[in-house]
């Protein structure tokens, strides 16, 4: 039983070099940069066949849309995209960096999920598509459905109403 | 007398392999009449029956290392699951981890960011407690109608566990915490590098960082060598193949706490960090695609859980939800873990609508699903627990229905 | 980039093929930067990590049908026996069994005769509950001479199952009982047709028909499809491929309760019917034939267990049983289960000799060695459950003695 | 839930025909009979393999020792056999029938179980090797350590002993 600190072996932020987590102020967003042009090409070499053309989604390929279906949210078919849906451009960068080409993963430089974010960003008229997406920039995009969100924790308050017109008294 | 050949056993000689998880032995026409065979043929670790059939279903995705797999939960005995057919749910497949070359990285706002290995976790106290785990995007398909043709797939993304871990609590004491210290980032070592934010005090109440499952090793696919488990949390905060926790004073919002895993409502607005899994309960017997053979008395079955503390009690119904009876709870209800409910009913003949519904600890109880849709519209996608609704035809055979 | 020939991976290059209750996959070497593979590669059954290796390990016997498997006690995790790992011992090898063919007869004393299909047993309420089953057997080498080189062999015939089935007492409402039933005659479907006495105080207090054991059906070793539970009682008596129930007014008088598993005092008598597991238990780690790297602080581990109750407490020696302190207790204990205990020791490099001692809810104390053999001798063969004491040598190497 | 006593069905005494156990009053042993002259034909064929020409036991092949071993019991190497251990001999016609010989099981007859049981028990000396054995005279058949067992159930009381010599007040 270790029962004092001695378990672990610290480690040097050298070491930790190798691990990302981009948070919404960007912060950690490592040196490089992108633009659409840029990121237009890499999308269609590695991204296409399973996004579509046109970032709409290939069903059958498993890629999910990536742009489109602003304002649709309070509607009977909502669409959930990059452009109609997520609150931070922080996350486009992270996920692309951590985990994308689904079938390369953890295979893009910075300077390539830069402009994959750039072109995704700017197909979803998000950004200018001159822009060009480096720490300081991308830190500062507002996302379409910023404030469509709210915390959720806890239980489901709304199941406690009483609903007045079902209330004898009414 | 020797073992006769296969072909005296009609059921299995049609089939020539043995069902997933077992062994196909030569079925003896009188087992007193034959010596049985050896201790270990097996070399040492046992298979399920040739007999026992019941497997994890696929979903129909495009993607394998992208999808996930249900429970049989009307196949399983008693209130474990057992390992080999806990649910699955992965987003870059099962990655295969040499358990010498993983460590764990504790860092971000602590005193002294730290690396642990698998043998240095294993020396710490550890604690083992059952819960279950539920994907928050169990039950999904049945918002706008009902969907699942049976209960593994209307309520299989659910599976309960004896894990065993270190708390997270004691790590902590190893690395110490800085007083801002608030959401930990979770990070797994697949090809997802699952990633979620976790509050602190969700963390230091009663998460485990785990290296056991049902008396073993974790299994592959639930995330050896180590695994986050949240007690009560959805399933995809419990961080399978779990590489890393970095402590921040703010969450990260990931992908998997914004573009997915978050709740959209009627308005257009969306739920953050709906973490907790809901009270709710399922009858798995009778269930759909099933048959009563002939009216008479049938002991109706099922399981109940809550993310928010013990199951309380849960209340059967038979006629669609107009009345409802308390069932028996059949095992002593733990804190977030299933229980299994039973209620001896006589099937007179006639068409019945069968219900249950789960009352916990904190006094929840899970609602009708126009309850549910009142509040959350149909387009929620996760967090589904509304009442399910089995119709009892008058030929025996059992749907899944709204009412 | 595609997954790396197997030849990248050293460690398993070498040996080609996997553990046993594990399939072999490609290792990356960073499995963040590869998709992992996708569900259902399994077909639906999961199987163990490749890197678990702990097997179950036979006893040298000259016929493999009537021997015996020990549980790699120190091996596995929480509190649970995987059930690939549960201990066996066969008198006639391990029969397969189709349940559709098999039926369970009830008769003697009884008001109705009557055969019960699997699904008719199934269809009544059932009761899971957790308990230890240990072999009276285990540790038969320790009486004259510390023999078994580690806990796998000296106590590894005890492990600890999820068992889910119906009451005996629920079937006795089905048969009736007639006034003089006192003992009931327990059969197995084995080339051993094996036969228990077992007394029906017993049968009425807490014996289950079991179908299930750790979530899903039993395994063929330890019954498929039934078993008779008898917590606490001695591993033989729990009959498995149970057939058939006899009612009597008197025991059998039965070879197993004979010939063998009783036990033979120093007068030359001998005692029969001993048939509840005393107070046990054992320190896994460290035990025999590990070895400690270095002086500093170690957490002791073990399992402690009683067929007459809970355990109470469970106490620790450092010094070959000079002096006593309690050790902590894991989980909950439940009645005839296991508990897993823990003790925090800093080793300052000099030899020790650790002992541990189970204290049982009905206040029965764990013997040591001498206080034991004092009364039973040294050739009782059976029921052995004596203090163990496993020496730690100055060069941190453990080996089993007696003090 | 069955609730009432519906569950099973009802079996007759010829189906429960096929099912065996010979408690010590012998009561339901079967009709047959057999001589230890008999018995030690079927032995060399069927047994002495695996328990030797002499019911020595052969350790390789597992089978037990059969006879010897009287008065061994309180001794510091014990022999339990049949004939020094066994307390009952409808145990023996039970254990034969039931399962040997062990590579074999379940393929005697009672003819069969008699001469074997009569051959043991005539090597043995505990009766006589003209003895014609069946169901009257087996049950009549007195082991030699017919009275060398007791209930061991419950607690080993003998634990509880305070041990008068190490008493201080001695
Ligand atoms: C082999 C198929 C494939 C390729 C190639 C691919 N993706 Fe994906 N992508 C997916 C799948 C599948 C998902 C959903 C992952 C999941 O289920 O967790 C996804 C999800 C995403 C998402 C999140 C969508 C959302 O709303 O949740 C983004 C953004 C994305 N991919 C960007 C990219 C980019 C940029 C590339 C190229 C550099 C790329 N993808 C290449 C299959 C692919
Ligand atoms: C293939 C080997 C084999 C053959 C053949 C065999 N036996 Fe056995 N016998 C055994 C074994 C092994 C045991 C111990 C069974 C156990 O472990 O439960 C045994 C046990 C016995 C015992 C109980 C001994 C004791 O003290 O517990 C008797 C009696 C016996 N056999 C009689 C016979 C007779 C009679 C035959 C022939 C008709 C026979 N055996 C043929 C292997 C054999
Ligand atoms: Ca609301
Ligand atoms: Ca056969
Ligand atoms: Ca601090
Ligand atoms: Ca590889
Ligand atoms: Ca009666
Ligand atoms: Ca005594
Ligand atoms: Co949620
Ligand atoms: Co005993």
């Amino acid at each position: 039983g270790n029962t004092d600190a001695s378990v672990g072996t610290p480690v040097s932020s050298e070491e930790l070099a190798k691990f990302f987590a981009i948070q919404p102020d960007g912060a950690t967003l490592p040196p490089g940069q992108g633009t659409a042009a840029a990121g237009r090409e890499i999308y269609a070499q590695r991204c296409a066949h399973c996004h579509g053309e046109h970032l709409e989604g290939i069903k059958e390929a498993g890629g999910p849309v990536l742009a489109g279906g602003r304002g649709s949210l309070a509607t009977d078919r909502p669409l959930k995209s990059v452009e109609s849906y997520w609150p931070h451009a922080s996350t486009l960068f992270d996920y692309i960096w951590r985990t994308m080409p689904f079938d390369q993963p953890g295979s893009l430089t910075p300077d390539e999920v830069y402009a994959l974010s750039a072109y995704i960003l700017s197909v979803g008229k998000i950004i200018d598509d001159k822009q060009v997406l480096d720490a300081k920039t991308l830190r500062k995009v507002v996302m379409p459905n910023a404030k469509g969100f709210f915390d959720g924790s806890g239980p489901e308050l709304d199941m406690y109403r009483i609903n007045q017109s079902a209330s004898p008294a009414k | 007398t020797a073992a006769a050949p296969l072909a005296a056993a009609p059921a299995l000689a049609e089939k020539k392999t043995a069902p997933p998880g077992a062994v196909l032995y030569d079925v003896p026409d009188d087992p007193t009449k034959e010596m049985g065979r050896g201790v270990h043929e097996d070399n040492g670790y046992g298979t399920r029956s040739q007999f026992e059939t019941e497997v994890r279903v696929k979903a129909d995705r495009p993607l394998d290392a992208t999808s996930w797999t249900y429970t049989p939960l009307a196949a399983t005995i008693g209130n474990l699951t057992p390992s080999g057919l806990h649910f699955e749910r992965h987003h870059g497949g099962i990655p295969t981890i040499d358990p010498a070359r993983h460590e764990l990285y504790v860092h971000g706002l602590v005193d002294i960011a730290k690396k642990f290995t698998i043998a240095e976790i294993k020396s710490l106290p550890s604690v083992t407690r059952r819960c279950f785990i539920e994907c928050s995007g169990n039950t999904l398909d049945e918002w706008s109608k009902p969907t699942g043709k049976n209960v593994q797939v209307t309520h299989g993304l659910l599976s309960t566990t004896e894990w065993t871990g270190v708390p997270f609590a004691t790590l902590a004491r190893h690395v110490g915490l800085q007083e801002n210290a608030a959401w930990v980032l979770a990070e797994g070592a697949d090809a997802a590098v699952m990633t979620r934010s976790i509050p602190i005090g969700k963390l230091m109440s009663d998460a485990l960082i785990a290296y056991g499952q049902n008396g073993e090793a974790l299994r592959p696919e639930q995330g050896y060598p180590l695994r986050l488990i949240l007690p009560g949390f959805e399933g995809n905060t419990q961080i399978k193949w779990l590489r890393r926790l970095q402590v921040s004073d703010r969450p990260f919002m990931t992908h998997e706490e914004t573009a997915a895993y978050t709740d959209l409502l009627k308005d257009g607005r969306a739920k953050l960090f709906t973490l907790e899994m809901d009270a709710k309960s399922v009858i798995t017997f009778p269930s759909g695609e099933m048959m009563l053979p002939k009216p008479g008395h049938y002991l109706i079955k099922g399981f109940a859980w809550s993310g928010r503390g013990r199951v309380y009690a849960v209340d059967v119904s038979l006629d669609g939800g107009k009345t409802w009876a308390p069932a028996r709870l059949d095992n002593v209800p733990e804190p977030m873990s299933t229980v299994r409910f039973s209620y001896p009913w006589h099937w007179d003949g006639k068409p019945a609508i069968l219900q249950s519904r789960c009352i916990d600890e904190a006094g929840n109880v899970q609602p009708t699903r126009s309850e549910l849709i009142s509040v959350r519209g149909v387009n929620s996608v996760y967090h589904y627990n509304a009442i399910q609704s089995w119709a009892v035809a008058s030929d025996g055979s059992v749907s899944n229905v709204h009412v």
